[in-house]
């Protein structure tokens, strides 16, 4: 077990290598740069030649990836041009609004699906089945944006149950109670947007698993133990069909990470996908490059998790 | 020369304001005019006592939080700063100077130095005096070398001894000098009459907080960030980084306490405006979607205010190349655009009127110079420009030896014509806007094949960092202009964003001229540029499509408010007349 | 040997035996849902290129100042948009287009997956090995924001170039699945049995292995159709599909980010929706009868 | 009389097959006695297991008829409740292939600490322990107390086989159903595995059905047979007559395919054709009759019925009475 | 005369990876020093457990796995070596699988299997390979009409027939034949048994014939070698084997094959717990420390044990 961690970790290294020179490129390719917006036809072009060169704009690409990995390394990803400040800060304003988004996100999509796709595939082809499968196939196919659009329009501004931007209420301590509500308040509706649509092919599979897992042997031999249905469900069909869904949890994150940028840009939800958005559009490379390396180490460690995870509870996998 | 909000910026092609009225729509249905809006707030009722207001800033972005004038890049940022600071000078609506702001200043004789006197009841929101030193500790920080704001530009660079203090040859700017702790004098090397048009930079630096802080440090700092001061009328007092900033009145204002006792700020995405409008969600907001407007005419609770932008659209054709080691435009006499009949019948071919009114319900309309009306005092109104007329055009074409092959014109040499069009990406309008000029030019005749390009990469390649693209011909774009008129800076023989690159003697001749000694005098400076708008409109290098309002509505409670520039109305005086905003019915 | 002459000349008849394919295509007819969504695709290609070859593209997206914004008429079925140009046509054109890339992304993503996929699974070890981890490498890509940054990167960014983007990144599902079935694959007999049989790997790999996974690449390919669809439109919504100018299912809904279009023109962006959806729907439903075709488990009856 | 544990009378066990129901068992008649050893061999398809399945109830779409008398009470249409009281206390069952039939994800003693919870829910802990421990040594596991913290895929097949005895008798069931114990396992696993159930039989005093296809483990270890198949029983007897005087000729046929170590090299019988799908059993008729082709047609009743030739022995059809055995003329 | 297979100390070594960069830390000895001979007309059977490495040897002689040491000649040459090149060679070895589902490729005909070696090594006509396959169906005692059919439209049997068309297309001298009537029902088994020693007839086909049943392995076998953990244990004719049993996991072995007449019950058992309890008393003196079985020693001509060097 602790091998498969160390191993997997091992070959995060290299990953996150590439990822992260990946990244340096794209964003070295991209037209324009910081600078681009700032057409002042008062300030002498030269003025911003002496900014790149102190930026290090114009030093060769490898020696600009070097300097910035190697302070990407000590968590230093230079400053935002954009926003003046050291792209850390900047993202450590925004990365709790997204953690917590992610996190009822993925709170959400579990309340759901796992009653869902126990009901459904416990009473398989009976009305609530149905009803459930009904659902699924419906979320399977509507895109998260137009949902999402629909649910703002629908709650956010039809029947104004729900603000329609922003992560708190202006003027709120943090840390105060009302703070707090109102963060939550804020979130509710992207994530469970999110959650419904997000949570379709997790009740999908959980069914299926369930279907299946109802057919193998081994919960035959529970029944001829003379287990109640009950316990033939609770010990034996739950346990194991949850066991993949447990494994998926990492992957999860790795889905979010899409949703969060529609999501935080249809709800004006001043998170990482939003900055993200908008620093592309502005060429602020340093907080581009930073968030998707960010993002991407984040999906590596959701991986991890899954292996992980799927190591401790699957005995069959932690026994090498 | 530039300060707050005057330097010359590229407007995307859409988005900004516009405006409306509730009275009488023009002519036609749902075409409004600019005409028809007030920029000052009727007041309705009386004031109570206190109160707060809400004010929306759209925008599909975070504000970026540098929040001081020395520093900041984005125009979110202005929208906040403006509540809690200011310049020590203030403009009337000709953006000249006046003696009615924080300081007063006199001009020596030779014009070249002007002398600033702080009021003394001028204190920072910590008590401290805004003093002559802070002044000049600006100057200081912004001509340092480490400095990473963009503010360092020609108002800098023209105050004697700034060359010398910026490449660290002395230690101090010898044109700069405090006379007393309220008493400063600054001198230039020149003389011009853009030195009264935004071209001194009055934004003072704390010195007691930002003196010992490293240079380079300033704008990320907690000071700049999280905790700004400034001497304005009203204090910051929590901020939500790129969400909400509220503020809390100074009693210490200069002018004296302002009247509410609370003014929240916060960020909406333009595609809510409404409905936080509607709802009584914000009171005001700094400009509403000019798209959005048609629909929202009637907005009951709600009055709509509008002005003229310092901006207009315009299409470029290029003429030339840069020469980056000389910075010189150079204008090459064999482009493909080079023939200035062909650039005028582009410009006929086209009817902005309609444009305007289709599209932008009257808020954009038909731009006739180079120098929009939000400079009342040099915009000649009396240029009509070039009109439209699709059959001149022919005319003009065929005279000129571009001569119909088949569906499309060839050069005279009988070569095939293909014009490349690069406009902008980026709001609703772009696309069919630029589609419908193609297909005006080739309803004259012209093969013009359109590409979309996104902001960045359009700058890019028309010319930004001095290498032209080759393979284009003629752009859109727009321009914001600045507080001080003079167009050098956009269209000189040197200026980088001269996309165009055009250029000619009487071009350099006449900018020259409209900052010379002889134009202090305004009727004078007055004639050389209405010479240069009719020399441009003749010329053709760029022609002008659109000028633009903005339009801003402000709740029926909100009291003593104006939008544009000079009116004299201050925020101090803003008030509210009820409690809560009215809701739409 | 003498009789075997005979022989020859009698049975030439080829006994019809249900292929694999037909097998797919039986379960497909027969599953009520599926076949209407099949006719109803059907139709919706048909419309949307055969009508696109009699539609003037250029007519379509042909500006018009004086009907901005009209509301659906006998002139204009679905209206117009902010341009008065016909939203029925750039409906047609818009479809054509996400479609299109879908199938093209489709194809190609296919494409390379099924090759990684095969020769990895079926050679194993260090090949596999490799390709495996350059797998895992793009796997962990955060999907969306690489796209968005590409898109932004590209110089000439146009259709080409965006489906080569979507393609670079979409390609890993489709080779996991290919190869963890062709590893499967690799250790039944008959594999082993042609190469005992003196078959060169390759004849191997295109004749014997490549067919036992066509089913699974036809559902595989049709499933991703359809996320390709709800991928494109996704992006497009964003602003990072489709270039500007050129219609697409996405950009259509993306008018609907106008509050006031969203409210009162419903007729720009509710159709391109609902198509949307309809399409997604009706390719999930051949999908997923397919699979349940090749599932011998979940076939019916 | 009072020995009979299970009577089993005209069972029909159905499965839906495109909205239509075909027997898998048709009418069936059986009984076990205490204390005997009935296997029931045949053909794969031919419908041995969903005789058992039926037994235990473990169906949960087929249609079932008829009864199924356990000490007299009809098991057949119990509540679940009553059922679950008798499955896995008084009915036992060691199911065909190890792995499958073991939870992986639990540990092997957990899993036969669970049928002694639900049945004996008095125990302690520790007893119930100690119970475990026992239990595997008795079904020969060495290292019982290391193997108890196991989980399935960590043991061997042979292994694996007995942890499933282990539940199936942890209550000493009286009655124990062993479909296929041994098909997946070595000769000499099967040996020991053979000897396990044997010794438990004498133990237990239970009735075991034992179904197989291996007719050498239907000689080693059962007192009766029957022989089903397509459904059907063809043939029931005691071993002994069985072995030596089997009538019906799938019987036969099963016997003599069979290369035994002690028989000369010969052509070995074979047996025309494949045991028909479900779908396509014959309904009416002698179902085995497709395959004896060189018999005469008539030779068959109608409508086999089950006569009863000499005490205890059964054969349906009395074609046998005119089926000669001859080895020339099987092939053709 | 010389025989026609001849392998000589045959091993094979699996690697066993482990730790973190999946280093080799051990390796499996799937086949360990194994020798033997088959002549031409013969069939030679291999016993054992399950995993003694009966398949292994198998696939070694067919060229399916690698061979860490020894040699495997085939009329003389080695197979190992000149496989690759020699055509003639590929064509003389052919092999009969054991499962007669996954065997046949479910996507492909009948003609398309049996022409599949046909199209590997000779240039046919189209007319000339079906009727060549025609042949062959004939031959196996299919319908010639099942050339167009697919590999489920046929029985178990018939597949194990179809398999064995597709081995003998070619025209092998060689056959191995790995289990080949395991999946089958008893009364299929039968049917491919006969057939397979028809075609031996026929064709004087020499089989190499893996099987774990001991009573097919009499049925078929003139030579019989067993196998235990990857060694042999003992070698000989059937007689020798059936009759003669001289180490004591043969005995074993055979003791445990049921016994088909139930009135010996008893006996059978008492024996039983003879050789069992013969088994443990003298495990040491067959199986050195690590329970692995000694080399062959002969014991006759054409018998040969494995037993400690001295004893
Ligand atoms: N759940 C089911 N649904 C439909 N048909 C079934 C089901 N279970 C079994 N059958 C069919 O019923 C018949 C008898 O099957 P059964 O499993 O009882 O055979 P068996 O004698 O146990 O064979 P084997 O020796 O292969 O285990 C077969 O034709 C089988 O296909
Ligand atoms: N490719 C391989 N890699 C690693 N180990 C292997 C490989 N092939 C076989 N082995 C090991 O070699 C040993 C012998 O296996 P082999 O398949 O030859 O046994 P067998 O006698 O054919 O058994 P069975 O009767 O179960 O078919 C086993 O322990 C097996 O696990
Ligand atoms: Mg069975
Ligand atoms: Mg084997």
């Amino acid at each position: 077990m602790w091998n498969i961690i160390l191993r997997r970790i091992m070959i995060m290294i290299p990953q996150i290598f590439l990822l992260s020179l990946l990244v340096f490129l794209m964003a070295k390719a991209m037209p324009g740069d910081a600078l681009t917006g700032l057409l002042d036809p008062s300030i002498d072009p030269k003025a911003l030649d002496e900014q790149r060169e102190r930026l290090g704009l114009n030093n060769p690409w490898y020696v600009q990836y070097w300097d910035w990995i190697r302070n990407a390394a000590q968590g230093d990803f230079g400053q935002s041009f954009r926003f003046k400040m050291p792209v850390m800060d900047l993202i450590g304003q925004r990365i709790s609004n997204t953690f917590w988004l992610a996190f009822a996100t993925l709170v959400f999509t579990y309340l759901i699906a796992i009653p869902l796709g126990i009901i459904s595939g416990r009473y398989n082809d009976t009305w609530s089945d149905r009803l459930i499968t009904g659902y699924t196939y419906l979320g399977f196919a509507a895109p998260l944006f137009i949902f999402a659009l629909v649910m703002l329009w629908i709650f956010g501004f039809h029947f104004g149950l729900f603000p329609t931007g922003g992560s708190v209420a202006p003027g709120l301590t943090p840390g105060t109670f009302s703070y707090v509500a109102s963060k939550f308040y804020h979130l509710l509706l992207p994530a469970l947007s999110m959650a419904l649509i997000a949570t379709v092919s997790t009740v999908q599979y959980l069914r299926s698993e369930i279907i299946d897992i109802k057919h193998k042997e081994f919960v035959l031999t529970a029944r001829a133990k003379g287990a109640s249905e009950s316990r033939v469900y609770n010990k034996h069909i739950l346990r194991n069909s949850l066991l993949p869904i447990a494994a998926f949890f990492g992957y999860e994150i790795t889905g979010l990470i899409g949703g969060t940028i529609i999501i935080e840009s249809i709800f004006s939800y001043p998170g990482m996908g939003q900055l993200f958005l908008n620093s592309i559009s502005l060429r602020d490379f340093s907080v581009v490059t930073a968030l998707v390396l960010i993002f991407g180490i984040a999906t590596i460690l959701g991986s991890l998790l899954s292996d992980i995870i799927l190591g401790l509870v699957d005995p069959r996998i932690r026994i090498k | 020369a530039c300060s707050e909000k005057e330097a010359a910026t590229p407007t995307p092609s859409t988005n900004t304001g516009d405006t409306k009225t509730e009275e009488k729509p023009a002519n036609e249905e749902g075409v409004y005019s600019i005409d028809d809006f007030n920029n000052v707030k009727t007041n309705e009722g009386t004031a109570i006592e206190g109160g707060s207001i809400t004010f929306g800033l759209v925008s599909d972005t975070a504000f970026e939080g540098t929040l001081n004038y020395n520093f900041y890049s984005g125009d979110p940022d202005v929208q906040v700063l403006g509540w809690f600071d200011e310049g020590l000078l203030t403009w009337d609506k000709d953006y000249v100077y006046t003696n009615d702001g924080a300081a007063t200043y006199e001009t020596s004789e030779d014009g070249k130095t002007f002398t600033l006197t702080i009021r003394d009841n001028v204190n920072w929101h910590d008590g401290k005096p805004v003093t002559a030193e802070d002044l000049q500790f600006a100057y200081e920080v912004i001509g340092n070398k480490a400095y990473d704001g963009p503010r360092y530009d020609s108002n800098f660079t023209s105050v004697v001894g700034m060359d010398e203090y910026h490449a660290g040859k002395a230690k101090t700017i010898s044109g700069i000098k405090v006379l007393s702790e309220k008493q400063i004098s600054i001198t230039y090397k020149e003389s011009t009459p853009s030195l009264l048009t935004g071209g001194v930079w009055t934004y003072p630096l704390a010195k007691h907080i930002f003196g010992d802080m490293d240079v380079a440090k300033m704008s990320s700092s907690k000071e700049v960030r999280e905790t700004p001061i400034g001497f304005g009328p009203f204090k910051v007092e929590t901020i939500t980084p790129g969400e909400s900033v509220t503020f809390v009145k100074n009693e210490d204002y200069w002018r004296g306490a302002p009247k509410l006792d609370k003014v929240t700020l916060k960020v909406i995405n333009p595609t809510t405006v409404v409905q936080e409008l509607k709802s009584g969600g914000v009171d005001l907001v700094d400009a509403f979607p000019t798209d959005q407007y048609k629909d929202n005419a009637d907005m009951s609770n709600v009055e709509f205010l509008g002005a003229i932008d310092r901006a207009y659209t315009y299409i470029g054709f290029k003429l030339g190349t840069w020469d980056e080691a000389n910075g010189k435009v150079v204008t090459n006499p064999d482009a493909k655009m080079a023939d200035k009949n062909l650039r005028k019948a582009m410009w006929m071919a086209v009817d902005n009127d309609q444009v305007g009114k289709r599209f932008y319900n009257g808020l954009r309309w038909n731009a006739t110079t180079l120098i929009p009306p939000s400079h009342p005092e040099f915009h000649d109104s009396n240029n009509p420009g070039v009109a439209y007329d699709p059959e001149a055009a022919k005319a003009l074409l065929d005279e000129a030896g571009y001569k119909l092959d088949g569906e499309f014109r060839t050069n005279p040499d009988g070569s095939p014509l293909e014009i490349n069009f690069v406009s902008m990406t980026g709001g609703d309008t772009a696309e069919p806007l630029a589609r419908y000029y193609v297909q005006s030019w080739a309803a004259i005749g012209l093969k013009v094949n359109l590409e979309m390009v996104e902001f960045n990469s359009f700058y890019d390649r028309v010319g930004n960092t001095g290498k032209d693209d080759p393979n284009i011909d003629v752009y859109q774009a727009a321009w914001g202009v600045g507080i001080d008129v003079d167009p050098a800076g956009l269209y000189g023989r040197d200026a980088l964003y001269n996309f165009s690159r055009f250029s000619s003697e009487k071009n350099d001749e006449l900018l020259a001229k409209g900052v010379s000694a002889e134009a202090f005098d305004v009727e004078k400076r007055k004639e050389i540029y209405n010479e240069w708008q009719q020399y441009m409109v003749d010329e053709v290098p760029v022609f002008p499509t659109l000028y633009r309002a903005v339009v801003a509505p402000v709740n029926k409670r909100v009291m003593n408010y104006a939008i544009g520039d000079g009116t004299g109305i201050y925020l101090n005086d803003l008030a509210v007349n009820a409690d809560k905003p009215v809701v739409a019915e | 040997m003498s009789k075997a002459n005979d022989v020859v000349i009698t049975s030439q008849k080829i006994d019809k035996s249900p292929s694999s394919l037909s097998i797919l295509w039986r379960e497909l007819v027969r599953d009520k849902v599926a076949l209407i969504s099949l006719i109803f695709l059907g139709l919706v290609l048909v419309l949307v290129y055969g009508t696109a070859l009699v539609l003037d593209q250029d007519e379509i997206v042909k500006v018009d100042l004086f009907a901005l914004y009209e509301p659906p008429s006998a002139q204009y079925w679905l209206g117009t948009d902010y341009g008065g140009r016909d939203v029925f046509g750039q409906l047609v054109i818009g479809t054509r287009n996400s479609l299109s890339i879908a199938f093209l992304v489709t194809l190609m993503t296919g494409f390379l997956g099924i090759l990684i996929g095969v020769l990895s699974g079926y050679f194993g070890g260090v090949i596999d090995n490799i390709f495996m981890r350059i797998v895992d490498f793009f796997m962990v890509l955060p999907f969306m924001m690489i796209v968005i940054a590409f898109v932004t990167a590209v110089p000439k960014y146009n259709i080409t170039s965006f489906s080569l983007i979507m393609t670079a990144f979409l390609w890993m599902g489709i080779a996991r699945l290919i190869r963890s079935k062709a590893l499967q694959e690799r250790e039944l007999e008959y594999v082993k049995a042609s190469k005992t049989l003196g078959s060169s790997h390759l004849k191997i790999m295109l004749s014997q292995v490549l067919p036992n996974l066509s089913s699974i690449i036809i559902v595989t390919m049709t499933l991703n159709l359809a996320a390709n669809i709800g991928l494109e439109s996704g992006l497009s919504f964003l602003g990072f599909g489709f270039p500007e100018s050129t219609p697409s299912l996405g950009t259509l809904v993306s008018y609907a980010r106008n509050p006031q279009t969203l409210e009162s023109r419903w007729w720009i962006w509710l159709p391109a929706s609902v198509l949307i959806l309809v399409l997604m729907l009706s390719i999930n439903n051949v999908g997923q009868a397919l699979k349940r075709a090749t599932d011998a488990r979940q076939r019916r009856g | 009389m009072n020995t009979e544990l299970l009577e089993v009378r005209n069972l029909t066990t159905s499965f839906r097959i495109e909205d239509d129901y075909y027997a898998a068992v048709d009418h069936v008649n059986l009984t076990v006695k205490k204390n005997e050893v009935l296997a029931i061999v045949g053909e794969s398809g031919s419908g041995k297991s969903a005789f058992a399945f039926s037994i235990m109830g473990l169906h949960n779409k087929a249609k079932i008829d008829g009864q199924i008398l356990y000490k007299g009470q009809d098991i057949a249409n119990i509540s679940p409740t009553k059922l679950n009281k008798l499955r896995g206390k008084e009915m036992g069952m060691i199911f065909q292939d190890p792995l499958s039939a073991l939870n992986p994800l639990m540990v092997i003693g957990e899993q036969i600490d669970e049928i002694l919870t639900l049945h004996q829910p008095k125990l302690s802990s520790r007893e119930k322990k100690d119970k475990v421990i026992n239990l595997l040594n008795q079904v020969g596991i060495p290292r019982p107390e290391q193997i108890y913290k196991q989980y399935p895929h960590e043991l061997s097949g042979g292994m694996r086989q007995r942890v499933v005895i282990a539940i199936a008798i942890a209550n000493k069931p009286e009655l124990l159903i062993a479909d296929e114990p041994t098909t997946a396992l070595d000769v000499t696993i099967q040996l020991q595995i053979l000897e396990l159930i044997r010794d438990l039989k004498n133990e237990i005093n239970a009735g075991i059905i034992l179904i197989t296809h291996d007719l050498g483990v239907v000689a080693e270890m059962a007192d009766r047979v029957a022989v089903m198949y397509a459904g059907e029983i063809v043939e029931i007897a005691d071993i002994y007559t069985l072995m030596t005087n089997a009538k019906h000729p799938y019987t036969r046929s099963l016997l003599n395919s069979i290369p035994t170590i002690t028989e000369e090299k010969s052509k070995l019988h074979v047996i025309q054709g494949i045991v028909p799908s479900l779908k396509n059993l014959p309904r009416k008729g002698c179902r085995f009759k497709a395959r004896i082709p060189w018999i005469n047609d008539s030779a068959h009743e109608e409508n086999p019925q089950m006569h009863e030739i000499a005490p205890g022995h059964f054969v349906r059809c009395t074609c046998y009475q005119h089926f000669h055995f001859p080895d020339q003329a099987e092939e053709e | 005369m010389m025989a026609l297979l001849e392998v000589e100390g045959l091993k094979i070594h699996f690697p066993i990876r482990g730790g973190l960069i999946k280093r080799e830390i051990g390796n499996i000895k799937a086949v360990d020093d194994v020798s033997f001979s088959i002549e031409q007309g013969q069939t030679y059977g291999l016993v054992g457990e399950s995993g003694s490495g009966k398949t292994t040897t198998g696939r070694a002689v067919i060229g399916l796995n690698h061979v860490t040491a020894g040699r495997i000649l085939f009329n003389g040459k080695d197979l190992a070596k000149e496989r690759r090149k020699d055509r003639q060679l590929q064509r003389d070895v052919q092999m009969i699988f054991q499962d007669p589902y996954s065997s046949l490729n479910p996507k492909k005909r009948v003609i398309d299997i049996i022409a599949e070696p046909l199209r590997n090594y000779e240039r046919l006509t189209a007319a000339e390979e079906k009727r060549q396959v025609r042949d062959l169906l004939e031959k196996v005692g299919l319908s010639p009409e099942s050339i167009y059919k697919y590999p489920h439209e046929f029985s178990g049997g018939q597949r194990q027939r179809i398999g064995i068309a597709r081995a003998i297309a070619l025209k092998p001298k060689l056959i191995i034949a790995d289990e080949p009537v395991s999946a089958l029902d008893v009364s299929v088994q039968a049917q491919v048994l006969n057939f397979m020693q028809e075609i031996q007839k026929e064709l004087n086909l020499t089989y190499l014939f893996i099987s774990h049943d001991l009573g097919i392995i009499r049925h078929m076998c003139d030579q019989i070698g067993i196998m235990y953990k990857g060694r042999y244990v003992e070698q000989g004719t059937t007689d020798d084997i059936f009759e003669n049993p001289q180490h004591i996991y043969t005995k074993r072995l055979i003791a445990a094959i049921p016994d088909m007449d139930p009135t010996k019950r008893d006996e059978m058992n008492a024996f039983r717990q003879m050789v069992k309890s013969e088994y443990e008393n003298s495990y040491r003196n067959f199986f050195d420390e690590e329970g692995l079985a000694y080399s062959l020693k002969s014991i006759s001509d054409t018998h040969r044990v494995a037993l400690p060097q001295k004893g």
